[in-house]
């Protein structure tokens, strides 16, 4: 299989940092931690798979967090103020955050212009429609809400896997299967590998491009749904700054930011990873808000630099086996 | 050399006339200028004067997307430079503290660029780690606080007048002047751009590749350091909290309204540092436009996707006409 | 050409094609027909406008004027996916697949077999390893292809296209990389197709190849059609006459006789020198006026070679020196600091700077040599480009033209030029002629021989074994990644050559192209 | 039951986005260290999952109590239900959240932003008189509550004075760059600042930028333009000294100090806490010695 070594390794790095966080702080050992972990997690791990589809298309998404701060708004706004039924509200906001992906990718395409400057529009116009909608935040209190927060398989030893986590999950199944099993998927691939190669071996690049962006604002969508569901609420200013959490989880999930390689289960163990770096911080407890910041930044390097390290250990003896390939 | 006048700029300098005319709807007394304590005073001059960071910013990056890269850190880095610099004033000359400043911007600049050039790390990443952790350390100098000072020559930096300019606009000047000098006046444009245009074929040409993306990290630290110093100096304190928040957000876009491609290549400092003035124009009409503050993002992006659309190549719009006047003219 | 009362119902019709690039003019009405169960080559100097027609053809450019028709019905396609669907299959001059995918995705890019949605991988390999069985090739192709040879890549882009034929193939320079044995099986392959009654169009420099395997050949020069003509009863020099509008100078007389290469100086030497699972240490003189070639099949080693005396690969081992004094050769700074020259062989990715202009690409390693203290102003720079441009008959001859829209073989020229600016003392030469048309060809070979009179050492590594006969004083032959034989003087000739290489019996067999 | 210098106590702080907010967290040091408690403090960065987080590691430490200043209101009732189960008594500070949340928290430290904005547009409806008066406002960060309250309070005092008019209002996200650059731009959309009267700001950095804009623009703050803003950080009690500023509202950094002192009241004792604990919106002006008070201040880690 492509991609399993650089996986693999990822996986190597959150086990070995899991580890070491679990000695200093035995009580993360626990089922409780890695359910809160993925629960906690659980939006940025749907909005990442979306995100690995379009980085290894070649492009990027700044949109993501605006587009989930737009969608805690309008469900909230939807079902509070609107009377609209909950599910309705979803299929609405879902069509809604599609169609604008769809829209962007159109824009890239047609107009030959960068996905990031392209974005950065999507990210302020959704961002300010949420403004439009409502500047307070709106608190849900619909039924279905305190059911789905409250619903929780029990794992042994106190944790909690909730509903959002097991959304995630099967959007990280999902999404791997979609993206290594189909044509879609391969396609996604080719279109990283060069598009101009792409579309002269006959893929329909700008078919493509819109789905892909489609694909990852409706994921960045969801992703709003269950924020809202974590929150129960819906505010104009959620999800600031989650792109860029996003982007580093691809990339420390073993995607390459110039596209053509990477995979959804090296993403979903990115988001991992950051988890825990934040949930490491967290047991700590005692760093000011600046040490957070220095810490943070410390733990990435540490985990990226691991991980080049061991890139590089895993790439040699090919290297001398078979001469430098580029 | 032709690199520091616009080869290419005329949607650019299009896209600001449109938005001056504009912002002159909006705000009649837009073009006014009188002379105050010997400076000049009018929204045109808050223009400058508050495009200055962003453009500062844009002159470093626009040489890091060059070579194909990319910088977050830049806010971090101004929080960091105008920390040290509002900690230092009170206590130090301006020599001392615009060193310590710009040496600190220096060694972000060189971490950043250690991490791309030597460790190969994506560029994006390598300097998320410093965006993250840099605004850290500002705040670690400051301690959370807003550390102001009194240092006449600092604040003279800030709010000061040079032949009826503001100070910081003579400095983004003279450093646009200075960049344009050492990038064009030396061969270090064309290996930029070699570096950036295909990294592997410059290195088997002989260009070294490495010591190329590591000069345009550091530079872009110093540009930012600078950038921060001003920033501090403007508001007669360093807030390591806000100082340069998502200001590199701004300054790529700067650069790719400039006509930079984020695959790197070909590179215009100038058509940057317009690109700072158009998106900072656009801000300053919205600010007086007296719209509500909850509009000011849809104006935004409304903007910035109607000046790509007229620099877009498939569009036969400016960019065709742009194209045909080249062509008669040559 | 009016091909109206051809008895034979032609396939794919071309009438009045043109096509421009700004000011470029790349096409102006020209006509080509194909026939079916005809193998047609489309011949023409570099630049005169193959692959443009090609790509208007399949839509990938848009026509500014003109019709195509297939099987007598009016097409127009808009993309190489609707090109595909009618049924014409292309190899494209810059082939280059997808490297990050794998071999057998490579193959079966949005046609993979599908089950339920699920693209059946077993099958896909299985289909693939047949496929490419046919090609003579046995690879993993569950392996990305980028980590094979530009030759397998090259044999997997044609089969993909073979596969996907429908009613016509064309296939632009598809042999550039190929070795004779490749070659070989691939004209078997387009005999079986045209056998069956599909239309191939042949792009090529290779004048023997065309004989060899075309039924017709129709000639553009400058954008225009020259004519069509049956290649039976077509002279080689007629032929020639046509492409270049002109006689072309006699080169290829022997040229050992005129030169007695045994006094020359050393101007660099290599001792033991190596790379542990790169290339097995050897030991290479390369002396001022000589010229060395390098033979050996894909994979023997040749570019291994090139890129350790350049610098661009650090040896583990050996001493090298140059004009004496040992050196340190770890870069290819290292490398152009000593005066060495270095021209790839894969020139979009390792040569050229796509988006720069002819001037900034001629000058980069020059410039690179100097340093950035003493930039070259631009008068000198100007007078350079204008300089190689006309040394070399780059066209179009506009110095401020980005590289990347030159056709393939002047971006060749280019890459040249880039090398000779810098007045190097050895020069190493990748495939220099890769692509290049007669012409040019013959151009490129005197300056070879002009610049060794003129005290440079070259190393060039060639798989056309008639040129390397043509130029070389000493043949160095590799074989698995090692040097095994030298051969100097009267001993030079092909079949001493072809001997050398398959001294263990089994010439040719080993297609073993994984880097 | 444990006694107070036994405990560990969990805060989820918002961020250091701003001086005042800096103080709060220095200040809950000083406070928690005088009763010797052990206070884990976990910085949010601003963002609401992040403080869902802290609080679900602070349970799974299985911390005494839980200090709680909300980033935003809404949101919070799953993670508190968590607490509530497992039986660790939540504190908010600084800010209330979501009333449907009442019966999940023991009492909240708040003061009363809505209050802060009214009290400011009293005293500049005092100060003005009968006279006509055009005021400018810069707002905080759109969308965040403070910044909504503010405005919400002051717009009520206000409205009781049709003499007050309110021309322009446009956001300074809270900070001094901001501010700067909006007063700057409101000064030429108004003639050159003459026909403004006063600003109100969400927050004293944002007036310190506009003070600082007023004066480069020729104009006298405090004399030419009054002004009024709210959290009485040291700084503008400096510029009260130097007659540039006019008023200020109190938003006090001390609410961990109540908060610990309800906490170990209900551990040792069992005290139910009232449901909220109003801080003082105290308002200063040039007439309450602010010399006196800056130096005062200084000290506490604004
Ligand atoms: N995309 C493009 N933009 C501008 N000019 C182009 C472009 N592609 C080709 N040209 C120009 O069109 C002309 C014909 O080029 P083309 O690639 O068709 O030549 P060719 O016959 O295939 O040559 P070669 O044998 O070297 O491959 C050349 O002058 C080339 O510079
Ligand atoms: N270190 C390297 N970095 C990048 N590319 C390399 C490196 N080493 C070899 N290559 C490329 O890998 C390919 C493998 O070369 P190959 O094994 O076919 O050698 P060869 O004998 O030179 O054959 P040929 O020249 O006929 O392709 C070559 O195209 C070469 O350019
Ligand atoms: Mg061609
Ligand atoms: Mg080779």
């Amino acid at each position: 299989m492509k991609g399993l070594p650089p996986v693999l390794i990822t996986a190597i790095v959150l086990v070995a940092g899991f580890a070491l966080c679990a000695v200093q702080f035995p009580n993360i050992a626990s089922t409780r931690v890695v359910g809160n972990l993925l629960t906690d997690n659980a939006f940025l791990g749907i909005v990442a798979t979306g995100m690995t589809f379009v980085i290894i298309s070649g492009g990027i998404d700044l949109s993501v967090g605006s587009v989930i701060g737009f969608t805690t708004v309008f469900v909230a706004l939807a079902i509070e103020r609107w009377g609209v039924p909950p599910l309705v509200a979803f299929v609405a906001v879902l069509a809604l955050s599609a169609a604008f992906g769809a829209a962007m990718g159109a824009v890239i395409h047609v107009f030959d212009l960068p996905p990031f400057i392209v974005t950065l529009a999507g990210m302020f116009l959704a961002r300010g429609a949420s403004f439009l909608l409502s500047t307070e935040s709106v608190p849900i209190t619909a039924p279905v809400y305190s059911t789905v927060s409250d619903f929780a398989l029990r794992l042994p030893g106190g944790g909690r896997l909730t509903a959002i986590a097991i959304i995630m999950l099967l959007i990280v199944i999902g999404g791997a299967l979609l993206l290594h099993l189909t044509r879609f998927g391969a396609n996604v691939y080719a279109l990283g590998g060069s598009r101009a190669t792409a579309s002269l071996m006959g893929v329909a690049v700008g078919k493509m491009t819109v789905k892909i962006y489609m694909l990852s604002s409706f994921l960045a969508g969801i992703a709003g749904i269950v924020f809202s569901f974590y929150t129960s609420a819906g505010y104009s200013l959620s999800a600031v700054g989650v792109e860029l959490d996003t982007i580093a989880a691809v990339v420390i999930g073993g995607t390459l930011l110039t596209g053509g390689q990477g995979s959804v289960i090296g993403t979903f163990l990115g988001v991992l990873i950051q988890g825990l770096i934040q949930t490491y911080i967290n047991f700590d407890g005692t760093l000011s808000s600046w040490w957070t910041k220095i810490a943070t930044g410390v733990l990435l390097f540490a985990f990226i630099a691991l991980q080049q390290a061991l890139v590089a250990v895993a790439r040699r003896p090919v290297a001398r086996s078979a001469g430098a390939a580029s | 050399m032709t690199a520091l006048l616009p080869r290419r700029g005329l949607a650019q300098i299009l896209a600001l006339i449109v938005i001056l005319a504009v912002d002159r709807v909006v705000s009649p007394q837009f073009f006014d200028l009188r002379l105050q304590d010997g400076r000049l005073f009018g929204s045109l001059i808050d223009v400058l004067n508050r495009g200055t960071p962003v453009a500062l910013l844009s002159l470093g990056m626009v040489l890091v997307i060059a070579t194909r890269g990319i910088d977050l850190s830049v806010g971090a880095v101004m929080a960091i430079s105008g920390a040290i610099a509002a900690s230092l004033a009170d206590s130090h000359g301006l020599a001392v503290v615009l060193a310590a400043a710009l040496g600190a911007g220096l060694l972000c600049g060189l971490w950043n660029g250690f991490l791309v050039s030597v460790l190969g790390m994506q560029p994006i990443v390598a300097t998320l780690i410093l965006m993250v952790a840099g605004r850290g350390i500002a705040q670690l100098i400051t301690e959370g606080r807003i550390v102001t000072f009194t240092s006449p020559d600092l604040v003279w930096l800030g709010n000061g007048a040079v032949l009826g300019l503001p100070v910081p606009v003579a400095i983004a000047l003279g450093m646009l002047i200075l960049t344009g000098a050492v990038v064009r006046g030396s061969a270090l444009g064309l290996l930029i751009e070699a570096t950036g245009g295909n990294a592997r074929a410059s290195e088997l040409a002989g260009v070294g590749t490495r010591a190329m993306i590591l000069a345009v990290y550091v530079w872009c630290g110093v540009c930012a350091a600078l950038a921060g110093v001003i920033a501090a100096a403007d508001i007669m304190g360093a807030d390591a909290n806000n100082a340069g928040l998502w200001l590199e957000l701004d300054a790529i876009l700067a650069v790719v309204i400039g006509g930079t491609s984020l695959f790197g290549g070909r590179f215009s400092l100038i058509l940057a540092v317009l690109g700072a003035l158009i998106i900072q124009t656009m801000n300053t009409g919205i600010l007086l436009s007296g719209y509500p503050p909850e509009f000011n993002l849809l104006v935004k992006a409304v903007v910035v996707l109607a000046v790509l659309l007229l620099q877009s190549p498939k569009l036969p719009g400016l960019a065709g006409i742009a194209a045909r006047l080249r062509r008669a003219k040559a | 050409m009016e091909n109206s009362l051809d008895p034979v119902p032609s396939l794919l019709e071309v009438r009045g094609i043109s096509k421009s690039f700004g000011a470029v003019r790349a096409l102006q009405e020209v006509d080509f027909t194909l026939r079916a169960g005809e193998i047609h080559a489309l011949l023409g100097e570099n630049g005169a406008g193959k692959s443009t027609l090609i790509k208007v053809i399949t839509g990938v450019f848009p026509r500014d004027a003109g019709i195509v028709r297939l099987g007598g019905a009016e097409v127009a396609p808009r993309s190489a996916k609707a090109a595909l669907q009618a049924g014409i299959a292309t190899v494209y001059q810059e082939v280059n697949l997808l490297p990050n995918l794998s071999v057998a995705q490579n193959l079966f890019l949005d046609r993979q077999p599908m089950r339920f949605g699920i693209v059946r991988e077993a099958e896909m390999r299985r289909r693939a390893k047949t496929l490419l069985a046919g090609f003579g090739l046995d690879i993993d192709v569950a392996a990305p292809l980028g980590s094979y040879s530009v030759a397998v890549q090259h044999v997997t882009a044609i089969a993909r296209a073979v596969d996907l034929s429908a009613r016509v193939l064309i296939l632009d320079e598809p042999t550039a990389s190929l070795d004779r044995h490749e070659v070989e099986i691939l004209f078997n392959i387009m005999r079986q197709l045209a056998g069956r009654g599909i239309g191939i169009v042949f792009v090529s420099h290779f004048l023997d190849q065309v004989y060899e395997i075309s039924d017709r050949i129709t000639v553009l020069r400058n954008g225009r059609l020259v004519g069509e003509r049956e290649t039976a009863s077509l002279p080689r020099l007629e032929l020639i006459r046509m492409m270049l509008g002109r006689e072309l100078a006699e080169t290829t007389s022997a040229r050992a006789a005129t030169r007695e290469h045994q006094a020359r100086e050393v101007c660099a030497s290599f001792e033991n020198y190596g790379k542990a699972g790169y290339v097995a240490p050897f030991d290479l003189e390369l002396r001022h006026g000589e010229v060395v070639g390098l033979a050996g099949l894909l994979g023997s080693g040749r570019t291994e070679t090139a890129r350790l005396v350049f610098g661009a690969e650090r040896a583990d081992r050996g001493q090298a020196r140059v004009e004496g004094a040992s050196v340190r050769l770890h870069t290819p700074r290292d490398g152009v600091r000593h005066g060495f020259g270095y021209c790839p062989e894969e020139r979009k990715t390792d040569g050229i700077v796509a988006d720069l202009t002819v001037r900034e690409n001629i000058v980069l390693a020059l410039q690179a040599k100097r340093g950035l203290h003493r930039p070259l102003s631009r008068r000198e720079q100007d007078e350079i480009a204008r300089r190689y441009v006309k040394m070399l008959d780059i066209r179009p001859a506009d110095p401020e033209r980005p590289v990347g829209l030159l056709s393939g073989g002047n971006q060749q020229k280019v890459l040249l030029a880039r090398w000779l600016a810098t007045s190097p003392r050895l020069l190493v030469l990748d495939e220099p002629t890769r692509g290049i048309d007669v012409g040019a060809h013959a151009e490129i070979i005197r300056l070879i021989r002009d610049l060794c009179d003129d005290g440079l050492a070259l190393l060039v590594i060639s798989s056309e074994l008639d040129e390397i006969v043509t130029y070389s004083d000493r043949v160095v032959v590799l074989r698995d990644r090692a040097h095994v034989d030298e051969l100097t003087g009267e001993a030079i000739d092909v079949t001493n050559i072809l001997a050398a290489i398959a001294a263990d019996g089994a010439a040719a067999v080993a297609h073993e192209g994984r880097a | 039951p444990a006694s107070a210098a036994q405990l560990t106590i969990g805060f989820s702080q918002i961020g250091s986005e701003s001086g005042w907010r800096a103080a709060e967290t220095s200040v809950s040091k000083q406070e928690a260290a005088k009763r010797q408690v052990n206070l884990k403090i976990a910085d949010a960065q601003q963002k609401q999952e992040n403080q869902i987080k802290a609080i679900r590691s602070f349970i799974a430490q299985n911390v005494d109590a839980i200090f709680l200043a909300p980033v935003v209101s809404t949101g919070w009732d799953a993670v508190l239900k968590e607490a509530k189960e497992a039986k660790i008594p939540v504190v908010l500070l600084d800010r209330d959240i979501d009333p449907s949340g009442k019966e999940l928290y023991l009492t909240a430290v708040t003061s009363d932003s809505v209050h802060e904005g009214e009290v400011a547009g009293d005293w500049l409806a005092k100060t003005v008189g009968d006279k006509a008066c055009n005021i400018v406002e810069l707002q905080g960060t759109v969308g965040a509550s403070v910044a909504t309250n503010r405005k919400k309070g002051f717009d009520t005092a206000i409205a009781k004075h049709p003499n007050l008019k309110m021309v322009r209002s446009q956001t300074g996200d809270f900070t001094r760059a901001k501010g700067k650059e909006v007063m700057e731009s409101f000064i030429k959309a108004e003639g050159g600042g003459k026909s403004i009267c006063a600003v109100y700001a969400h927050n004293d950095d944002m007036m310190v930028g506009a003070i600082q804009a007023m004066k480069e623009a020729g104009l006298k703050p405090g004399k030419d333009i009054l002004t009024v803003s709210i959290d009485a950080v040291p700084d503008i009690f400096k510029a009260m000294v130097a007659g540039e500023a006019n008023a200020t509202v109190e938003l006090t950094p001390n609410m961990a100090g109540p908060a610990l002192d309800a906490v170990a009241a209900f551990k040792g004792k069992g005290a139910v806490p009232p449901k909220w604990i109003q801080t003082d919106s105290k308002l200063y002006t040039a007439a309450d010695d602010p010399q006196k008070i800056y130096d005062s201040k200084k000290g506490l880690g604004y």
